[in-house]
């Protein structure tokens, strides 16, 4: 299935791009795409897929648009 | 009113666009880029949105204000890119027939921004720069 | 800042006087006359104040705020005479470092004001005028 | 002894003045003088003098300022 990405703030800087659409294997959560990345797991992201904040463990589906947010700093 | 711009926001057309005769309360909070920040000179700073999300998450504090203080107005706008020291960064206002729940939803509003909506700030210092997370 | 004012209160220049780059957090409560208050009507309002007295407690309150919550800054300016509907009638700011300060700060200061600063309101009503004290 | 009384609101519209200076016994209180005016004991007023607000026993002394405070309504 593939998976658009978006990357913001550290994640952005670490992985050199603003987005890309990676194909992922069926049951790959949102916690483990951040890790077949190789994204630092020392950064306390947490996931948005599709606009919601999910939890790690949510599962993936083919077009979902998913987002790890490193600590927010808005305000 | 609910948006991101990448330009010094007017906080008069903020207050316009919710205050009414019918509101006896008008409170605007605004907050603004400090040149210092936990014992460092702040020379700069960015902020950095991931803007659909961030303004779903602020139409959804807005409908939550309404439902828990029906009557209760919000508008809020929040910088997006560069921001010069003293600019506001974020502006919320809240119009309300009473002061009490003006305060209160205020209050609400930037709490819930500032742990719920995703923008990055990024502050620049003579020697580099540094992401800057909220305190929880 | 701190005045009774018998002219419209211009809300950015009591913001001027207390805004500063130190401060990350201003907070500006705009209390207005609204045309309707407890079912009726209202036409017009004016306020009376027994003004050396009034600006003695606001001064208290203002001391009061810069020692209980050091380095934050009131301006205050409360109307007297005629007021027309939609106008300010009372306008707090409050400039802190931090937002939690502000709105504690601001709070304070407009429950302060309207327990213990003496000043008094008469509404207009298309059949009459009654004073109109604040709910305790 | 003299006092200066000054009158605001619902008190200087029943007093029909904004101030005069009454002559009153030594011993008078903030009290006893609203009611040696024949000022209404339905009113709820609280009592000022030289500025600062007092309770009603309050001795008064020549040359002070009293004020009836009726229910204030600022803000």
């Amino acid at each position: 299935m593939n998976v658009i990405i978006r990357y913001f703030a550290q994640v952005r800087e670490l992985r050199g791009r603003d987005e890309e659409t990676v194909t992922f294997p069926a049951g790959t959560t949102a916690a483990s795409a951040y890790a077949a990345l190789g994204l630092p797991v020392a950064l306390p992201v947490a996931f948005a897929v599709n606009l919601e904040r999910v939890p790690g463990s949510t599962e993936l589906h083919d077009g979902d648009e998913l987002v790890f947010l490193p600590p927010i700093g808005g305000g | 009113m609910v948006e991101l711009s990448p330009h010094p926001i007017d906080v008069r057309a903020v207050e316009a666009a919710v205050a009414g005769i019918d509101c006896g309360a008008l409170l605007s909070f605004v907050g603004t880029a400090r040149d210092h920040n936990r014992g460092r000179v702040v020379t700069g700073l960015e902020y950095e949105a991931y803007a659909p999300m961030a303004l779903a998450e602020l139409g959804k504090i807005r409908a939550e204000i309404a439902e828990r203080w029906p009557g209760v107005r919000l508008g809020v706008v929040h910088r997006v890119g560069a921001v010069a020291l003293g600019e506001p960064a974020v502006v919320i206002v809240v119009a309300a027939a009473h002061r009490a729940e003006a305060y209160d939803a205020s209050r609400y509003a930037i709490e819930e921004l500032k742990s719920r909506v995703p923008v990055w700030k990024r502050e620049h210092y003579a020697d580099g720069t540094d992401w800057i997370a909220n305190r929880s």
